[in-house]
Order: C-alpha cells, then structure tokens, then sequence
C-alpha cells in the first residue's frame, strides 16, 4: 500500500510537468527551501533557474510569469498565504485574464497559481485564514479546489497545461489527507466534478477539504438518508451538467463551502439549482457567516468554519 | 540587424511623421464620433519611441501604455490595421477587441499597449527573462511615462529586473504631467536616482531628439544584449495634446500657454532634411491608404463579443441563459 | 424646476460633507481638476490640504487614507476606474475591512471610496468597464450602487458617516440622470432597499443604471404584467426583509445586473430567493457572461451588457 | 517627554530584558502547544524596537510587522495582555482576535502588528498625515523588514511621504534574511539608497546597539516633529531565531553555524550595566505576573466570534442560516 499525501501529489504533479516540459517554471518565495509543502526538492533536481526563488514582490514576480508566458512559458506561481491573492487581483483579473480577448486572440496565458494551504490554519489569524476562491470565478479565471490527493495531482498536472491563467487552492484542511494510491496519477480534467458516494435523497455539493467532512456526515447519517456528496472540484467553470444530474435525482440541496456566504460559490450553486432545477424542498447553504474575517482563537476561528453539525442540520432541514 | 524602416535619419523622420500624422488624423476621428471613446494622442514625444525602436531589432519586443500609438507604429505595426483597431473593425490589430489602449502585435513582439499605468513593466522583465533563459538574443523595451514612477508595481519590477540582470530597456518618458499632475510635485527625488538606487544604470536624454535618444538606447540594447542586464533611461519630452481627448470638454489649465508653446518649439519633427517635403506627401499617401484600409474593414458581429475570452477554448455561459 | 445631475449630486453630498465635518478629506488623482466628476470646486473651497492631488500611487494612498482613518479621519478616496479597486483590493479587503474585528474594536476604519463611472464607458475597453461590486460584497465591505441623483447624494452622505469602510459604485450609466429635486437632499440609510414601482406579478431587481432600464422595460410591458421594480441600492449588506416582502407578493423574480454572472450579486439575490421564499416559477438573471471581458468595438462591448430585450424576455419567461 | 520606561540606560536595558524573556516564554508555550499557530520570534532584534522607541514620546505612533512583539513591548503595550493574546484570551491586547500578528494597543499608538509584510508602511504616512493636518506633534515610527524593501506598497509610501513631508521614521530591521532569502541576493542596490533616491534622508547604524540606534532615531524623530519630513533608518540586525516556530520543523540551513554565532556574540543584551542582574530578576518576576494573568483570563466564547466585524455595529449574517 502506498500512502499519498496531498501535498506530495502536488509536488510529484509539479516535478512530472517540469520533467515533461521545458517550458514550465517555477516562481515563489522560499521555493527552494520548499517551506510551503509544494517544491520540496524541486530546485535541487531542475535548478534554480526553472525554480526560482524570488523576492517579496508577488505583483512583479506575478506579472513577470504573465510576460514569460506570453513568451512561450509556463509558470506556477506558489502563494504563501491566501490573501496574497489579494495583493496580485489586478495582475491576475485585470491582466492574465485579460490578454487572450482583448489581443483578439493573439496572446494566451497559460499561468498557473497555486496556494498551498488555503483557508484557515489553526492560529494564522485574520490575513492569513481568507478562501477566496468567489472572487476569482466571479471573476472567471479557472478556479480550482482539489479535495483529495489524486485530484490535486490530476488538477495540477491540467492546470499546468491549460493555456488560460488558473488559480489552485489546495485547502489547508486538505493538506493533511492521504489516500491509498494503486492506480497511476494522471490529469483530471477542468471542469468535470465528481461523485463521491452516490446517494437519491439529497444532494451535498461539498468544496475542498469539505468534501471529508460530507462524506462522514453522510455515513452517520446513513440510516436516515441517502445522501450523494458531489465534489465540483473545478469551481468556475462549474459543471453544471453534473450538478442538475443529482439534482434530477434527489431533488433536494445543501451546498457546503468554506468561504464567505454573500455572493459567494454557494450563491452560484444555488442559483443554478433554482434557474434548472425542480428541487423538493429551499436549499441550504453551510458557509461562513457574511464578510467572514476569522479571528485568532481558536474556538472563535472554528466558529466561522462550517462543521459537521450546522451540515447535519441542514441536510435534515432540506429532508422535511 | 536593426529594424529597416528606422534605419536612416530619413526613416527615422519618416516614422516621426507618420506617427504625427497617424494621430492628427486620429483626432480628426475622435472629434468627428468615428472613434469611439478617445485616444491619449502621442503628438510631441514622437522623438522618444522612433528613437528607442532604432536601437531595437526586429525580433525585439516591446510592452507599452495608454499612449501608445507612437511605440505600436514605431515598432513597425500596419497603420491601417492601427486605424481599423481604433475604430473597432475586424481587420484591426486585435481584430477591434482591443482599441486604442491595447494595440498588440505579437508577431512584430509589440505585447501590447496598457491601460493600467505602470503594469507593462514586469511583464517586460518577465518576457525579456524568458528569452534569456532559452538562450535568445531577444531585448524588451518597456514604455512608461512619469507617473508609473510611482506606481509599487514598477518599482519592484526594477528590483527584480535588477537582480535577474534581465534584458530589459525601461524607457521613462518624462513629459512632466501625469494627466494634471506635474511630476515636480509628485516624484519625490529624481528618475534616474531611482533606477539607480536599485542599481540599474540610468540616464537623462533630451526626448525631443531622436537621434540622442537612439544613441542612448543603443548603449542600453547593447549592455542588454550582452548580458549587462537593464537600463533605464529617463527621456524629458512632452505632449502637444491634451492627456486626452475628452480633456477639451474640461477646458483645464493646469500647464501654463508659454510653457506649451516653448516645447511646441522644440518639435522632433524640425528638420533639415533635404527630402522632407517628399517623405511628408508620401506619408500622407500612405496614411490615405490606410483610412481607407480602416474604413472598409468589417465592423464585428455581436455573436463574436465573446471569442477569445479563453485560450483554451472555453465558452463562457451567456448571461442571459433561461 | 431644479434638474440636479447624478454626478452634481455628488459632488454637493461631499462637499456638504467636508463643510460639516472637519475629519473629512478626499485623496484621488486629479482631484483638483475635478476630472472625474465627483470633485469640481471642492479643492478651490476647501484646500489642496483637504482634497488631495495623489500620484499614481493607489495602494499607498488607499492604505495612507486607512492610516488617516485610524487617526479620527474620514478619507474619501477616489479611484478613477473601477479596475483599480483590484489594484487596492489588499488594502480593502485585507486591511481596512479586518482592522476592527483583528483589533477587537480598538480601531475603526470610516473609509469611503468612490469609482464614479463604473462598468462600461463606450469605447474604454477591458481594463476599464468592469463592475466589481460583487467582489465587495462577498468579502463583506459595505457596497452601494445609487441608481438616482437623490440615492447617489444620500448613499454618498450615509457612506462617509459611516464608521466601517464603505465602497460606492456609481455606474457611469447613471452619471448622465438627472431628476427633478424638489424636496431637500437627505442622507439615504446603508442597507434599505427602494422600491421604484409598485406591482403584483413579478419582482424585477435592478443594480444601479439597469434600474432605468428595468422602469422602461416595466412600463413598455404594462399591458401584460405588473412589473414591481426593486433597486437594492445597498448591495451589501443587503435589504433582505424587502426582497423577501416583495417576493412574497408577486412570487417571480428576474434579477437584471451590470456583473458578470457566476457568483455575482444576481447569484446572491436567487439564493435568498430559494432559501426564504415560494417562488410560482423559476427566477432569472440578464447579466453579463460568465468571466466577462468587454471587447472594445461597441457592438461587441453592448452586446455583453444586460440589455432591455433580454429582460423583456425574462419577465415573460418567468410569468409563463 | 520620552518613553519613562526607557528613558535611562537601565530601562533599556530593563525592556530588551524583557522582550528577550517573553519570546524565550513564547517560544516555550508555542513548543507545549499553548500558543496556536507560533510566533515569529523576536530575539536578537531587541535594540531596534528599544532603541527607536527611547527616541519616541508616549503619544507618538508606530506600525510593527509579523515580528511585533518586540515593538509592541517597547512602545510599553502590557506583557500579560500581550501573552493573553497569544493565548486567544479575551484579556488580551484585541481580546484573542488578533493573535501574536495583529497586536494592538491603540492606547498607546500601537497602530498594530500587520500580516502582510510592508503593510504597516503606507498606514504610518497616512497617520502621520492625519496628525500633522492636525498639528498634533505626533511622529510614526514605522518598522519593517528587509523583504518588505521589494514590497511595491512601501516604495509607494516612501514617495508619500517625501512629498507630503509626514513625521514618519521608516526603520528598515535589516536581519539580513526574509525568510530564506538572503537579502543580498534579493534587494538590488541599497536600503538607504532606495530611501535617498525618494528623496528622504537615510542613515545605516548599528542595529545590535541600543544606543546608536536610539541616537540615530532622535535625529529622525527631531526632523519629523519639527517638519523637516521623513527619515530612513536601516539597522543592521540579525534574528538568533528561525523565522518562524514552525521552521524546525524543517530543518533548513540557510544559515551558516558561524555566521549564527558570530552575530549571537554581538547579544544587544550584553552589558555591563551593575544592575542588570538585578533587573534579569525584576523581569523574571513580571513575566512570571503576566503568564499568570495570561492563563487566568477566560477563553472566548464562541457566541461572540463576529463581535467588532463592523464598527458600526452591523451584525453579519450567519453561515448556516436556515
Ligand atoms: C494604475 C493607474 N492609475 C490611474 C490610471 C488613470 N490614468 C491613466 S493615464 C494617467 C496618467 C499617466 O501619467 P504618465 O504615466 O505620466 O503618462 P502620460 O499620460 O503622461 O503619458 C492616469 C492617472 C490608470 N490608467 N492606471
Ligand atoms: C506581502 C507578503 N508576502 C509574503 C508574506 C509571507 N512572509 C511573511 S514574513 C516573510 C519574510 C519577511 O522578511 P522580512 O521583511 O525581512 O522580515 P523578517 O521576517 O526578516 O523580520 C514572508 C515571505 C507576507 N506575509 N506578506
Ligand atoms: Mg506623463
Ligand atoms: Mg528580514
């Protein structure tokens, strides 16, 4: 049996793409000492001229993998904290995203961006907890939230050649996870969700790290309900092909996702359910609260996260 | 090998003249609806991209500003395809997607014009660090005016251009204004004192003499060119237009009549060239022909508005989907 | 018969402002020209001290503006393009919405900032025609779009007084309305909804210029529905109770916003639909596309905006 | 009037004491698990926050960084309240909201420790700004670190604060690393020249000498309260710890042994003030006080988690609302 934690799927995507293609880089800070879980080795093996490590300037270092794309590269960009996302939105939505249209279809950029570690980690406090993965599929930048290690290496491995920018959140939650791995990792493509136990009362749409959380609550509640959890993985573009499916089946919806409630991606599904769907009973949304800044301690940081019981409770909400 | 068109003094004067005459007649549009929205007219630092793009080859890229009409024609774009970009027509640049503010040619390595200040010059270090690593002869010129100065973004790109001793030319053209903001006020210190305190060699040329600044920028290509890493150069010029078009509604006062004047004449265009007269009828006729190029162009089917969002080919949902 | 300008409203909002309270000042690039429309007059009664020319330095001088407000100040920014909020989107989102709760109420952050003229100005292409209200809202700063001259000087005046940082669209489809003001400019309450027309059969929520839109479009369809026009007016936080009053009446919803469509404000406004309401139908949104990008050529950029058609026909098709 | 706490040669002494033992605790509560998440430790760094702050008066103001216990200490924040913070309590500086990076006693013109590295900056001009329109005397001191130098907001605010003239005292803590980033592989020319070339006066002293820092920080603070506008003081530092708690984790060798020690026999602490034994005993008492103050304040409850989201007063709605 061999056991693959989540981060080390990331690190074996990032050092399958470097082998496979030249053209792939690496720009972050402390990349070379590995810090933030994804490069560990990774300069070692292809040196620090493909991962390179580079200074506190995330909106020059960021826009400078924008220019090597435009010439041909393919650059991760890692982010050491979630809301350094922040700190690149214009570099990101206002430039990446806007190359390809507004050039008439001359440039692409194929720039991917990844944070490993998104969400809260116990103790990081309120700049350093954000999962602002709304923001960029508002936005429209391919938004991507791998719950498992196989997916996050398949996620990557696509992300890395897709040839429009695309940001990765690998939730801290998640970091931690390990599965049992027997068959070869290979890509997953964008925008395809995934099934993760079938079920024909309700429909549990459960992001990132949220998905282990569903997938226990929905084996508790196994002797009440039939519960499908569903895994978009791929944010924005949704698969919505996939959601009204289950939704065809159970009729009924709870949207689990730890970011902030207003306009957020649980807004979007919902949405979609009420444009599309005949549901059997309102949906419910487990977020966090509305404008969610999570405070230090850590009874209140976890009181803003959703957790099992607030999903409990909605799952049986949408059953009466 | 240096680009064709701007290899003499006569080309140079050329390309100078087309660029003035590409934006008397874009204002002409601009007044008359035709062009929608406005242009930041380049008239008056003419001197400044002709002069850069004679050091450049033609395998050299470029990334430039809201002004940017001087840099796209200098470096060698179709004028009528310029034209027809700014009327939004299918046989523009970017196939009318972009306007004035995003002329790209990427096949002549001009990666586009840029409506946010200052945010051409990473992507500039980021392409010329690129060539570098494939082994590629290829040298950025990155345009920017006095008000990127002060924007966080430029200032860490010439950290960082610094210390991947990337080929780059960052081109500063001084026209003392950032829109109604005299430069005087708002640069705390001196241009070339900030390059070189990131240690980027750095001078002052007068940009209205095209033939100073090409001497300039050619000491920078070349120090590029051989591994020497960036430049700076600060070119003092100004603008003979207002910072935009829509500027005229405001009837604003912020640069003094004598002022104007003084650098009206010290025009880049002045010359003694005996073939001057012939060069100007020829650009007027080639100008002609490139209207017409424009005006004849298709303008855009409203099913397209969203081609080319993505690369990759991904269709966006409609926003009106039932 | 005094015809007040959507643009002169605010423009008296602030300049009442900074004659009734000292501790307001205004920071934004050209300024003193009054370029943009919000501040013509103000530096010549009020100072260069009080309404301040900034370069080009738009995190510096939003965060410097964060700094001030600490200080007992009341800054108003001005930002000259709506894309430049993603320049600053740090500084708000990261740090003047987070100081109050990460201080644990020591400090407070009364900062208002102003994009007059978002969203599409004909002819200003990608970079600068977007609308990100949304963006705000999720991340919880409070987030107005006056549609009136009226709201835009009562919203601008309640903005400043307020004590959390507050962001103020002001769509530049709206800056040319003018209206016949007749009773005296009051302040208009953060988080109250408007509604512009009464009706029975479907509730049309407009955002800012659409409102216009949506009263045309209402009045053109007077013969076959009674068309109620609700203007949010404050997007965050949003006027819930009148949504769900106004729904409980007509029991349709179409939702008509200038944003793109995936987890926008629209996607939002559905979701409490589903949550708290029995709609008699499926609801609509007419917004722009998914990841909207608009083009330069004029057809084009139109043809991703909302327009009176695609609304007409979502009405009609919600009242099917 | 100057700090009192460390307005003699023994005061600060006494407060490096201090802030020396709070992280040798900190250190400890983060090893047992106290402390959620770490710190980022201050040690070795004590004689620029002591020495800037000897230089400050009591309504003066400051910005701190991820590194903010030292600052916050000695700006005169209160340990067990500091410590109660790291602990989450509600007895802490922000009621357990903040955490070891968000510290801030506003009661003292602690504006807060700041998450995102150069952060602080631009918040000290505009509170300098605000002050002086006031003509408040106020001064902000505001502290940084070598990896902020490439941070595109602080150059902004350098300029800012050049033009506007604000009361503002950058101090750059130059440890020589960010993170794993030697400084001289990452800051292209120079600290101070970067400052000199905005226009601000610039100094390198001795960051490992309380007295030459504090020396150097009079003469800045003496400029700015008397109008003369911004200073920039790089100190030269070195952290004796990782950078983060977590680092051990990871075993890295960034840093040579030698170069570990050479910098640890230049201690800020080392003295031969009579008394500091002494004081070692006074310091040891009070953070004894404070640890038992810090463990006796309750934990919050979770009821309150989004109390102070808005100052208004706006209560957020829930994440599970039904
Ligand atoms: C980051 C940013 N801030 C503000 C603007 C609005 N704006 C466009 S051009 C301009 C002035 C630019 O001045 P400068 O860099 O000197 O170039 P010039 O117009 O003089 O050629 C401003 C403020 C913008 N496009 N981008
Ligand atoms: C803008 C930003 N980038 C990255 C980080 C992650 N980070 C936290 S501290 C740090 C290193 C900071 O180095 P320096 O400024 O020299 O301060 P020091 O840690 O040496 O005190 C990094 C990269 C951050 N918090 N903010
Ligand atoms: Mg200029
Ligand atoms: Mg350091």
């Amino acid at each position: 049996m061999t056991l693959l934690s989540y981060a080390k799927a990331m690190n074996r995507a990032l050092a399958d793409a470097l082998e496979a293609d030249p053209a792939v880089c690496v720009f972050g800070e402390d990349v070379g000492a590995g810090l933030a879980g994804l490069t560990p080795g990774l300069q070692q093996r292809f040196g620090a001229g493909r991962v390179v490590d580079v200074p506190l300037s995330e909106q020059a270092f960021t826009s400078a993998g924008i220019g090597a794309a435009l010439n041909g590269m393919r650059p991760v960009i890692e982010l050491q904290i979630p809301s350094l996302l922040f700190l690149v939105f214009e570099q990101l939505a206002n430039q990446a995203h806007k190359f390809s249209l507004m050039t008439g279809g001359q440039a692409r950029v194929p720039l991917t961006v990844v944070v490993p570690g998104s969400g809260s980690r116990s103790g990081w406090a309120g700049q350093h907890s954000d999962h602002p993965y709304g923001l960029f599929a508002h936005v429209g930048i391919k938004t991507l939230a791998p719950a498992t290690p196989t997916d996050a290496y398949g996620l990557l491995s696509s992300a890395i050649r897709d040839d429009d920018p695309v940001v990765l959140f690998a939730p801290a939650g998640a970091l931690g996870v390990r599965e049992d791995v027997t068959a070869p990792l290979v890509p997953v493509p964008i925008g395809a969700a995934r099934v993760h136990r079938a079920g024909s009362d309700v429909t549990v749409v459960a992001v990132g790290h949220l998905v282990h959380q569903a997938l226990a609550v929905a084996e508790e509640l196994a002797g009440e309900a039939s519960v499908e959890v569903l895994d978009p993985r791929t944010l924005y573009p949704l698969d919505r092909a996939a959601l009204v499916e289950s939704l065809g089946r159970t009729g009924r919806l709870v949207v689990v996702d730890d970011s902030n409630r207003f306009a957020g991606f649980a807004a979007e599904v919902l949405a979609v359910a009420a444009e599309e769907c005949r549901l059997l009973a309102p949906p419910r949304r487990v977020t966090r609260p509305d404008g969610a800044v999570l405070p230090f301690a850590l009874a209140l940081d976890r009181a803003l996260q959703p957790d099992a019981e607030q999903l409990r409770d909605a799952i049986r909400a949408v059953l009466k | 090998m240096s680009l064709p068109h701007l290899a003499d003094p006569a080309g140079r004067y050329r390309t100078m003249r087309l660029i003035r005459s590409f934006e008397e007649l874009a204002l002409e549009w601009v007044r008359s609806g035709l062009v929608v929205g406005g242009t930041h007219p380049y008239s008056g630092q003419e001197a400044v991209a002709v002069g850069v793009c004679a050091a450049l080859d033609p395998a050299d890229q470029l990334t430039s500003t809201h002004r940017g009409h001087g840099h796209v024609l200098a470096k060698g774009a179709d004028p009528g395809r310029l034209l027809a970009e700014l009327l939004g027509r299918v046989g523009g640049l970017n196939g009318g997607r972009g306007g004035s503010m995003h002329a790209a040619d990427f096949s002549l390595g001009i990666l586009g014009a840029n409506g946010i200040v200052g945010a051409g010059a990473p992507i500039a270090v980021g392409a010329a660090w690129a060539a570098q690593r494939r082994g590629e002869p290829t040298v950025v010129a990155s345009f920017f005016g006095d008000g990127a100065l002060n924007q966080g973004v430029l200032l860490e790109s010439l950290n960082l251009a610094s210390i991947w001793r990337a080929p780059v030319v960052f081109v500063c053209e001084n026209n003392g204004y950032a829109t109604t903001l005299p430069a005087a006020s708002a640069v705390g210190g001196s241009a070339c004192g900030r390059a070189a305190a990131f240690g980027i060699p750095a001078e002052t040329v007068d940009g209205m003499d095209v033939e100073a600044v090409r001497a300039a920028a050619g000491r920078a290509v070349e120090r590029a060119r051989s591994g020497g890493g960036p430049s700076f150069l600060e070119c003092l010029t100004y603008r003979f237009e207002a910072h935009h078009t829509m500027e005229r509604r405001f009837r604003l006062s912020y640069r003094a009549a004598e002022e104007v004047a003084s650098w009206r004449e010290r025009d880049p265009l002045a010359t003694d060239l005996p073939e001057a007269a012939a060069i100007d009828l020829e650009v007027a006729e080639l100008l002609a022909a490139a209207a017409g190029f424009a005006l004849a162009s298709a303008e855009p089917d409203p099913a397209t508005a969203t081609d080319h969002l993505y690369a990759s080919g991904l269709r966006p949902r409609s926003g009106a989907a039932l």
